[in-house]
């Protein structure tokens, strides 16, 4: 029996999950630009190895294998898994980072819509917590690196784990800037001494700078097409602003400035695609605003006391825990329960 | 030890080893008072009680009655003490108002048997904590196991209503829930030098 | 059935305490990193169980009410206390690496809620089996579950049982994978929830085979609804 | 040895005071159970449960002496309800327990009941109408059906028939959407 | 003078399709030969028949009273000859048949006297009853009966008479109809219901996607002797919505679980107005309404018709296009049902038949997974969270559906309309409500029977401690009179059980 | 009142038999073990200072030769000093093990146990306790590799202060690319407990280094 309404809007899931891996492009394209193709590579591998999870876990679930895939969602995992660990990973870490996203994270919770943290997320997790080695090995931006591996190079270390003759790990990774910037604090240089270090840029580091800028363009194309909304993006960025101005301004000496903060590691991705998730953010309002400012400042937490580079999966993955609480608590009143002016 | 220390201490036991999520202490409690949340509220509340008195008064006995030359007696004077506290805790709330005992009362003959009560404890005489340091460490640590069962019970009332595979369904998510929770928690790991 | 084999298989499968009571999981998932501490523990905590129910089976009728969960703890107590210094004494390495765990059996609940269950209401003999195969059922799953880990962690399996056995059992460790290089998250305590939710699913699917098995074939019991919707 | 003994000898005295004082000083009465148990049984007064009316079976579970999946009537929804108020796990119902039934009511067949009384007698609510040697009738809104009326019955005129689906007692169904794929 | 209009959250803009059929003008709709009349067109206790089969009746007169308060009378449509009183299928979502008074029409169309009612000296109470014998129930969709909703009870009066033409449903046009044509009639009903609430002002809400229909009820109003205002408010679905009317117009918000007299406001559909005119100004009964006959007919229009017409008579004027019909919804699409059988009559609740067409109206996409996209939330004009309810609906948690105020969704279908997972949340939500609502009843039932139980077992011991003192008084000898009624009791319980056991068999 | 005395007292006095039959048995448990206890706890301690020798070297009793050392910025101690001992052959001090700490490892401090032959060479490394990154940081243990080895017999003066980095910073000291910050530390730590030797050669090799403290 079919109820009603009869007239159906037009938007679609899978196109929404589309315009998301849309909005991503731009930052693939200058990613490629300025660090070479091995992104592509390890964006094919994570694709692949998502939809087989994906297609594997739906047989085995009894469902409709077609219209599971079909749905998108995997790959939007893929690809943010993708984006989130270094380009140059070993093609096993890719793998083991898919699984646990999609089948321990997004299956046994039911599958998409039904998990309660964010699948790209966990996955990351779980692979800084158990690989930090060749989690922290990031490809060198071509203006530094000089040399760099090109698609089929690219492809035999990855896959073979195999450098040709004339290059080292050493020449073509690097530290991210977030990473050396901890280590360096750590030995007592100035801030200001550490960012005249090779890998930083104008704002952040040598060319993430730029696809940090690219995250933002996608992510702006997200909001204006009210694929997601402004809440959870405006209050992480605007907390993590807010708490490092405040120590920058203190000391700009030991603090790294809100400008770094925002253009360095994963903050632009983070706030527009990740902290986004629909299925796992918070749902009201409200909510979303508490949910994306608590991400903020567990970012610049992590970032400036912790142990981990980058807060954002963590910071993400916390309040994911927190979810159901503040949606709870934060419920708008319905209609009629506001009450009536006398 | 200053404000900052005690504040360190706080946030260390609170987040960075948070008793349930990284030194594993309480779990019985942990998965089984967290099918509700109203109950999983009950719990931490009961539980911060007795846990930051049990903590004071275990350094007392530790410290005046025992010292290290009937150091074997700890375990079993520690948990005779807190019985003790449990016990007359849940009949003096009891009697004292029906109300707070139905919010708070059911839960306490359930603390003798959450090992964090007497793990924190012990973990004191380890620390070699002072008085006040055992006190916050009491109080943080069950602060801090409130926290990740409050969370974890908002968590599980959300799950109850997805659409999981059946043989997950329950303890098996739970585990798998708390190890996630536990994942994420590591990301506090570096904020407080152990 | 036979009193003794309910007793048995109630230990291990039927009322398995970290599979279905879900109490005592405290060291199940703290000492579980190798198959070592978790034969170690389980041990230590089966024998204290069956002291402790034999303790209890043997006073159960000379107590008050209000004293009875006191004297109870007081046996398990001091049960602990004795395993303690005995491990103290005669297995020095493994000691120290299972640390505030050997005292912290006395707030595992299964403890005490077996002597409560179980010993408070029966006499010596089935009490004593009852607690041990309960640390029995325990000491399974720690087994199991430590193998996992160990496994999926560094690769190995009875690493560190030297320290049990002392220096001869050094070689005994069994490389399984050479060259692994290590999953750190299975011996973090994530690792142990994950494989412990395995563990419990496993034990979930096992459960339903079976159960399917027994239903007999012509049965159209209707579909759940839950699993109506895609 | 003896510094032991004492220590020892002094938590216990200590903890045995505790105890025995706000054993004493604290005694409060139990809350009634019974009464909330009763409040969730459906009061069909059936008897499948195996106890003589609904209160008895809430005593039973009170005491501890019954199991909450004995009633079929209150359904999964009542052993739910009864798990949560006691603190137990849910319970399905065992294979000895009567299907649950569609809700029916009792019907006489007024040619040949022969008006004994005995039914009325029976019905544990007052459900039937009649006098002794008038034909009875059974006023559907206060049937239970119970089928406490059916066995006295000397001449078997008594029948359950289940209550129709009219457009008041309708309800919408579950929501089956084209994409179902059922669990194997 | 402009009105200060508020806004409602939420809403949807779904395609209006009104011009297919507002461009012709209302036709009346013969006498199909055989009228079908359900004795529950209303929202309330269904009204007993007071004809049986071959008794002849007269155009108007009653043939239903009402019964019961929340109820009102039902009339024979046209003069002619009950042949049957029996369950005839009717326009339900469930597809039952429903007790129904069957007439064969004689084709004079004969008249009852109709008598007018001088309203002005009347009392309102006098005057109510009236209505409720003129069967008249609100035609706006939920078929109340008007005469309650009519009363202020308490209060002295409700100050504010608010007439919705919003009509917001697209494809519906026959209040945009009602309007253009019968305006003077409408407001001469709004005037006797002014009278009996009380009102101080009358307010007319007009979707401004109606520009007809404002202007003709504009210049009515302008000839009315009561100041009458008509406001053109923003087309938005559902305005229509007496809550979301409210809002729009007062800006105020009727408590959840209240009703709009408790912020000072009565709402009535303006074909509600209308009757109450012809009924009490000309003594018509509700016989008749105006409906909109659209979506795959060759000639889409608004008919008055009878009640008890078939609404295949209808589809039929209306004529087929090339294309096969899917289906039939009666009312709206936004808020209609299916109609599984088209030889259902039409009732007083029929605004819209509404034929469907899978180019039309393709059915729908398979539902996926709910992504907490909250669309549905920011589309909702009752201000809930549908994903949240959708959640505990579909996996029976029921409590928690209705901790998030499941009560207070009005089944607008909003939500559904905007989800990008075409998930049919407002299905869910009406399993959920009848799912909740039965439970409830069931709670109510046992309730009842424990107290009926109860005090049987106080009549018994009564009755036995009287007998019990008879025989000690007669012989002083003890009979264990309890012990027998015991093993009576018991007796029966064993014969039972050995019949299910039987019966399982 | 005297209901609530009474059934004070009978509890009291029930429990009081369990816990004096209790504090007896455990007394008595612990009588037996008690000297095992102690003479296991010995020989761990004496084990672990020993690797840092070589063996054959000495031939007292490691725990005989123990002392405090006061605090100082070089050994990275606490107010309440460290722990030393001192290894004799045949009475006389052929070298000393001291612990020291090195305060800037990744996931915190690092204690070292530092052993030093009388001529001023290091006689091996071990570390006590760590909490670097496991997988990462953790080469410094003996247990996961072979790296701590890298100090064995460098001294002060067959390694000069440039000398005392690691290869990354120009000194000598290998390392694992990735994990540079935990040799560092350590590297600092060996060599700040080499420069505590020399400054105080004289008392640490005297007969009674405890004295001075
Ligand atoms: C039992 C019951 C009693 C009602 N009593 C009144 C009443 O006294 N006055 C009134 O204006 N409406 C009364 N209503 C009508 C409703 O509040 C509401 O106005 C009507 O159902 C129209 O609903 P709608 O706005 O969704 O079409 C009553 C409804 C019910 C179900
Ligand atoms: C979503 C929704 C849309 C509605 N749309 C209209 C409408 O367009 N016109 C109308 O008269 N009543 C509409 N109603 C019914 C009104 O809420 C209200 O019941 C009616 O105006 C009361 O008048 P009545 O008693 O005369 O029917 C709608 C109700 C709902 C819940
Ligand atoms: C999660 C994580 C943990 C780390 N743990 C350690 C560690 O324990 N020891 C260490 O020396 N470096 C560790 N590092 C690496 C340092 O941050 C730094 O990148 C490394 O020491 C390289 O320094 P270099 O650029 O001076 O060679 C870790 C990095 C990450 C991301
Ligand atoms: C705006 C948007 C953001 C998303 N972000 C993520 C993400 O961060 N991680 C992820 O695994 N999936 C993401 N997805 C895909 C999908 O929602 C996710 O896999 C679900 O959590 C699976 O149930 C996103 C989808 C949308 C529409
Ligand atoms: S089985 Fe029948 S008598 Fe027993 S509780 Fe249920 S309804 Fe009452
Ligand atoms: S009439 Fe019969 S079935 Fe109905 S309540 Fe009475 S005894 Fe039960
Ligand atoms: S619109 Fe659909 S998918 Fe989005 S939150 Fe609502 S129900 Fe879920
Ligand atoms: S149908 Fe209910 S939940 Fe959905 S939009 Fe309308 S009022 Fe909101
Ligand atoms: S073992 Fe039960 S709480 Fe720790």
């Amino acid at each position: 029996m079919q109820s009603s309404p009869y007239v159906l809007g037009r938007t679609h899931l899978p196109i929404i999950m589309l315009k998301v891996l849309l909005a991503l492009v731009p930052a693939i394209v200058v990613d490629v630009w300025l660090f070479g193709p091995a992104i592509l590579v390890s964006l094919a591998l994570a694709s692949a190895g998502a939809l087989t999870f994906e297609a594997i876990a739906l047989a085995l679930r009894g469902r409709s294998v077609v219209g599971g895939l079909m749905d998108g969602s995997a790959l939007v995992t893929a690809w943010l898994l993708a984006l989130s660990i270094p380009s140059i990973a070993p093609w096993w870490l890719t793998l083991v980072g898919v699984f646990f996203a999609i089948v321990v994270a997004k299956h046994l919770y039911g599958g998409l819509g039904n998990n309660i943290f964010n699948p790209a997320m966990v996955g990351y997790a779980v692979l800084i917590v158990s690989f930090p080695v060749p989690m922290t090995h990031w490809a060198a931006p071509l203006s530094l690196a000089g040399q760099s591996l090109d698609l089929h190079d690219a492809i035999l270390w990855i896959f073979g784990n195999h450098l040709p003759d004339n290059q080292t790990l050493d020449a073509i990774s690097s530290a991210t800037p977030l990473d050396t910037l901890r280590t360096q604090l750590k030995l007592h240089h100035t801030v200001e001494a550490i960012r005249t270090m090779p890998g930083f840029g104008h704002f952040g580091g040598t060319g993430s700078e730029y696809v940090a800028l690219a995250y933002l363009a996608g992510g702006l194309y997200l909001l204006a097409d009210r694929i997601i909304t402004w809440q959870i993006p405006l209050a992480l960025i605007g907390s993590l602003a807010a708490m490092s101005a405040i120590f920058w301004l203190i000391d700009p000496s030991a603090w790294a400035s809100p400008m770094f903060h925002l253009a360095a590691g994963g903050t632009m991705l983070g706030a527009f695609f990740i902290a986004t998730d629909p299925v796992t953010a918070a749902t009201t309002p409200r909510g979303k605003l508490l949910y994306g400012a608590c991400i903020g400042l567990l970012i610049w937490l992590i970032r400036e006391f912790g142990a981990y580079p980058d807060g954002v999966a963590f910071g993400v993955l916390l309040m994911n825990i927190a979810v159901p609480l503040i949606d709870s608590w934060t419920q708008p009143p319905p209609y009629g329960h506001k009450g009536t002016p006398a | 030890m200053d404000i900052k220390g005690y504040l360190l201490i706080l946030v260390g036991t609170v987040l960075v080893n948070n008793i349930v999520l990284a030194k594993i202490l309480g779990m019985c409690p942990f998965f089984g008072v967290s099918k509700k949340l109203e109950t999983a509220v009950g719990m931490g509340a009961a539980t911060t009680f007795v846990l930051t008195l049990g903590s004071g008064t275990s350094y007392l006995i530790d410290h005046y009655l025992l010292g290290t030359h009937l150091a074997y007696l700890r375990t079993i004077s520690f948990i005779v003490v807190i019985a003790g506290i449990v016990n007359f805790t849940e009949m003096f709330v009891r009697w004292a108002s029906p109300v707070l005992f139905r919010v708070l009362g059911i839960y306490l003959p359930l603390i003798t048997s959450n090992c964090a009560v007497l793990g924190i404890p012990l973990l004191n005489v380890q620390g070699q904590h002072d008085f006040i340091q055992s006190l916050l460490f009491g109080f943080g640590g069950s602060v801090g196991f409130s926290l990740a069962l409050v969370l974890f019970a908002g968590l599980r009332e959300r799950l109850e209503g997805a659409d999981m595979p059946v043989i997950f369904r329950g303890t098996s998510i739970a585990m798998i829930t708390a190890g996630i929770m536990s994942l994420a928690f590591m990301g506090f790991a570096g904020m407080v030098k152990p | 059935m036979n009193p003794y084999r309910e007793i048995i298989l109630n230990g291990v499968w039927k009322q398995n305490p970290s599979m279905v009571q879900v109490l005592g999981m405290c060291p199940v998932l703290a000492i579980s990193t190798n198959i070592t501490n978790a034969l170690g523990l389980g041990l230590a905590t089966a024998l204290v169980m069956a002291f402790s129910n034999a303790g209890v089976s043997l006073v159960r009728n000379h107590v008050t009410p209000d004293t009875r969960i006191p004297v109870f703890i007081l046996i398990i107590a001091s049960m602990v206390t004795i395993i303690d210094m005995t491990m103290n004494a005669f297995v020095h390495p493994l000691y120290l690496v299972l640390g505030i765990f050997i005292p912290l059996i006395v707030t595992n609940c299964i403890v005490l809620a077996r002597t409560e269950v179980f010993a408070s209401k029966n006499t010596l003999l089935p009490s004593m089996l009852d607690g041990f195969m309960m640390g029995i059922g325990v000491t399974l799953v720690l087994v199991i579950l430590g193998a996992i880990r160990e496994l999926a962690g560094k690769g190995t399996l009875l690493s560190g049982i030297d320290l049990a056995l002392g220096p001869v059992a050094r070689h005994w460790v069994i490389h399984v994978i050479p060259d692994y290089p290590g999953f750190l998250l299975s011996i973090l305590p994530p690792g142990a929830f994950f494989g412990l939710g395995l563990i419990i699913a496993a034990r979930n699917w096992i459960d339903q085979r079976h159960k399917a098995a027994a239903r007999t074939p012509t049965s159209t019991a209707p579909v759940l609804a839950e699993s109506q919707q895609a | 040895m003896i510094a032991a003994i004492l220590v020892m000898a002094l938590l216990g005295v200590l903890l045995g005071s505790i105890l025995g004082y706000s054993a004493v000083r604290f005694h409060v009465e139990d809350d009634p159970i019974v009464e909330q148990i009763d409040a969730i049984l459906p009061q069909t007064q059936c008897g499948q449960c195996g106890f003589p009316g609904c209160r008895p079976y809430a005593e039973a579970i009170a005491s501890g002496a019954a199991d909450i999946n004995r009633c079929p009537p209150g359904g999964e929804a009542g052993i739910h309800k009864l798990a949560e108020l006691l603190g137990v796990e849910f319970k399905p119902f065992g294979d000895d327990a009567a299907p649950a039934k569609p809700k029916s009511v009792a019907r006489i067949d007024e040619n040949t009941c022969i008006g004994c009384t005995l039914c009325l007698q029976a019905c544990p609510v007052d459900a039937i109408l009649g006098a002794a040697k008038q034909m009875h009738t059974v006023i559907d809104a206060e049937c239970t059906g119970c089928e406490l009326c059916i066995a006295p019955c000397p001449v078997d005129c008594i029948t359950m028939v289940p209550v129709a689906e009219t457009v008041s007692n309708w309800r919408w169904k579950y929501p089956v959407t084209p994409l179902v794929q059922v669990h194997h | 003078m402009k009105r200060q209009l508020s806004h409602f959250h939420g809403g949807v803009h779904p395609a209006d399709h009104k011009s297919e059929s507002s461009g012709r003008a209302i036709a009346i709709a013969p006498i199909p030969p055989q009228l079908i009349v359900p004795v529950r067109q209303h929202m309330g206790e269904p009204a007993r028949p007071c004809v049986q089969p071959g008794d002849r009746v007269l155009k108007g007169q009653i043939i239903a009273h009402a019964e019961g308060y929340v109820s009102v009378a039902v009339h024979a449509p046209t003069s002619g000859t009950v042949t049957a009183i029996e369950d005839r299928p009717v326009a339900h979502p469930s597809g039952l048949n429903d007790t129904s008074i069957v007439i064969e029409p004689d084709g004079q169309d004969l008249w009852t006297t109709r008598t007018p009612t001088d309203w002005r000296n009347m009392p309102p109470s006098s005057l109510r009853n009236i209505l409720r014998d003129m069967g008249i129930a609100g035609l706006g969709g939920a078929v109340f009966p008007t005469w309650i909703k009519l009363n202020p009870g308490r209060r002295e009066k409700i100050p504010l008479l608010l007439l919705n033409g919003g009509e917001c449903e697209p494809w519906i046009t026959c209040d945009d109809l009602l309007m253009r044509e019968r305006a003077d009639g409408i407001l001469q009903g709004a005037a006797i219901m002014q009278y009996l609430l009380g009102a101080d002002e009358i307010i007319v809400g007009i979707e401004d996607n109606k520009p007809e229909a404002i202007a003709a009820m504009q210049t009515a109003a302008s000839k009315c002797r009561h100041p009458v205002d008509v406001v053109g408010i923003p087309t938005l679905y559902p305005s229509g919505g007496a809550k979301q009317l409210i809002k729009v117009i007062t800006g105020r918000e009727v408590p959840s679980g209240g009703r709009s007299t408790d912020v000072g406001v009565a709402t009535f559909n303006v074909g509600t107005a209308f009757a109450v005119h012809r009924a009490i100004n000309h003594g018509e009964p509700m016989i008749s309404r105006v409906v909109t006959v659209t979506g795959n007919v060759a000639v889409p229009q608004n008919h008055e018709v009878l009640l008890g017409t078939p609404m295949q008579e209808l589809v039929r004027l209306a004529g087929d296009t090339a294309e096969p019909v899917s289906g039939y919804i009666m009312g709206g699409p936004m808020m209609g049902f299916d109609i599984p059988d088209i030889s259902a009559p039409v009732v007083k609740a029929t605004n819209c038949v509404l034929v469907k067409s899978v180019s039309l109206f393709p059915p729908p996409p398979p539902a996926q997974e709910c992504i907490r996209c909250t669309r549905c939330a920011d589309a909702c004009p009752a201000e809930l969270q549908p994903q949240e309810l959708y959640w505990f609906s579909r996996s029976q948690h029921f409590d928690k559906a209705v901790a998030y105020s499941l009560f207070d969704c009005i089944e607008c279908g909003c939500c559904s309309h905007v989800c990008p997972s075409h998930i049919p949340l407002v299905h869910y939500y009406r399993y959920a409500k009848s799912e909740i609502s039965a439970t409830r009843q069931a709670e109510k039932a046992a309730n009842h029977a424990r107290e009926r139980h109860e005090s049987r077992l106080a009549r018994l011991e009564r009755d036995e401690q009287e007998r019990a003192a008879r025989l000690a008084q007669r012989s002083g000898a003890k009979t264990s009179g309890d012990d027998a009624r015991q093993s009576a009791i018991q007796a029966a319980m064993e014969r039972a059980r050995a019949n299910q056991a039987e019966s399982t068999e | 009142m005297k209901a609530m005395f009474r059934s004070a007292a009978r509890s009291a006095g029930l429990l009081l038999a369990y816990t004096v039959v209790g504090g007896a048995v455990l007394a008595a448990v612990y009588a037996v073990t008690h000297n095992t206890i102690q003479k296991n706890e010995d020989d761990a301690r004496r084990k672990l200072v020993a690797e840092t020798l070589t063996p054959g070297s000495y031939n007292n009793d490691l725990l005989q030769g123990q002392f405090t050392l006061p605090h100082d910025p070089l050994l990275g101690n606490g107010d309440t000093g460290s722990l030393a001992w001192q290894a004799r052959e045949q009475g006389i001090p052929v070298a000393v093990v001291l612990e020291a700490t090195a305060p800037d490892g990744y996931g915190g401090e690092i204690s070292l146990l530092v052993g030093v032959t009388r001529q001023g060479n290091i006689s091996g490394v071990r570390v006590v306790e760590q909490h670097e990154t496991p997988g990462l940081g953790d080469y410094i243990e003996l247990a996961k590799s072979r790296w701590i080895h890298v100090f064995d017999g460098r001294s002060l003066s067959n390694t000069t202060d440039t000398g005392w980095q690691v290869k990354k910073d120009g000194g000598q000291f290998d390392y694992v690319t990735g994990a540079t910050v935990t040799p560092r530390a350590v590297v600092k730590a060996v060599h700040h407990a080499l420069q505590y030797v020399a400054a105080h050669q004289k008392i640490l090799f005297s007969s009674h280094p405890g004295d001075h403290s």
